[in-house]
């Protein structure tokens, strides 16, 4: 297993992630960070708690890393995930695509995103002034 | 004895992060089936989870498992 | 018109478009940054020149931020061009999207850079060992 | 007198960031069919090339234009 997926209970740097994919060949760089909003549904959010499945998450990473680099024409990917207490404005996700071209890039990014949030086995859950709720991303 | 990893809500409704079959060896349907018969107010989450044997999603629920193995039940995840 | 878009000569920085676009109520930031490559249709590049028509181009990129801003849910656009010598790794473009919602995001981040490279008055000369030539954005 | 602001090859071929036409009104046309004529040798990238008044793409090649607008030729962008 690489080092290209982690999980993290520390602060995220896009930085990070972006330097382990830059290389002299690489032509665009595509990145996504998911953050915490300060509202959801409706609902005013404190903060937000997460969990892991850390062994199967970081395996379930890996795996959607290889099938995006078979796919997409790609130099590199990296992603770290957060775990732990998360407060507003701050990212749970940061991924870095390398490419030599975009579209390759950014076709292979909307990828990475979309199955990990689909398949990597990671919990959040919302914590309001009067209660709080484990989430599903049952429609992204 | 067959352990189950419980995370999030299953594991706030089973009130533990591992939970202990009494069977040596099991499908994953018995599994199911046990921890609806115990913890029928779960039976919901229970369902709508799925399996992981060693850190890969089951394909369906008719593989059996024994005690050597790592089996967690993963309720709907919420990453990202 | 805003100071969302630039045209800047000297080094940019993805965190200079990230932190315009940052906001409580931003769950999503797609970035994309274009970069000079070691080599381009077989041939090893040393420098790249960027030249530009900037009042059209500062209004072209304006044109196509509103435009995305139109067809997409999104909280803000902030884009940076760069022109003059470049080296190799270095960023000619940075993008950053903010959104509530990646789908949003993402679809944006790729019209975006897709318009630019289409329509904003901008030129790129590719220098050699042994010349140099104008490029043409003919296919991505 | 109408001046036209040129770029990138069209620059280099032209040898000028701006070059003059005689006349004071003119469609983008007669323009692009002068600067073949005193240009021969830059036709294929005249005719790639777009032009913008006041920093618009101009639809067609009707449009009649002066010696108060700015005139730009665009010759194939590259930008990104």
């Amino acid at each position: 297993m690489t080092t290209r997926v982690d999980i993290w209970e520390r602060p995220l740097s896009l930085d990070y992630v972006m330097d382990q994919v830059s290389a002299p060949h690489v032509g665009a760089i595509s990145t996504f960070s998911g953050i915490v909003r300060n509202h959801n549904l409706g609902k005013a959010v404190r903060y937000l708690e997460y969990e892991c499945y850390a062994p199967m998450a970081k395996k379930e990473m890996e795996i959607l890393r290889e099938q995006a680099l078979q796919q997409w024409q790609l130099h590199d990917i990296a992603m770290v995930h957060r775990v732990g207490r998360l407060d507003i404005g701050e990212s749970a996700i940061v991924i870095a695509v390398a490419s030599a071209h975009r579209e390759d890039g950014l076709a292979a990014l909307k990828y990475t995103i979309d199955t990990l949030k689909a398949t990597v086995p990671i919990w959040k859950k919302e914590y309001w002034e009067d209660g709080s709720m484990w989430l599903e991303n049952c429609c992204g | 004895m067959i352990q189950i990893l419980t995370f999030a809500q299953l594991k706030e409704q089973l009130q533990t992060p591992c939970w202990q079959s009494p069977f040596k060896h099991s499908t994953l349907a018995q599994l199911q089936q046990q921890l609806i018969r115990d913890f029928p107010e779960a039976k919901a989450v229970i369902e709508s989870s799925r399996f992981a044997v060693n850190q890969n999603y089951a394909e369906n629920l008719n593989m059996t498992v024994g005690s050597q193995d790592e089996i967690a039940l993963i309720p709907p995840v919420s990453g990202g």
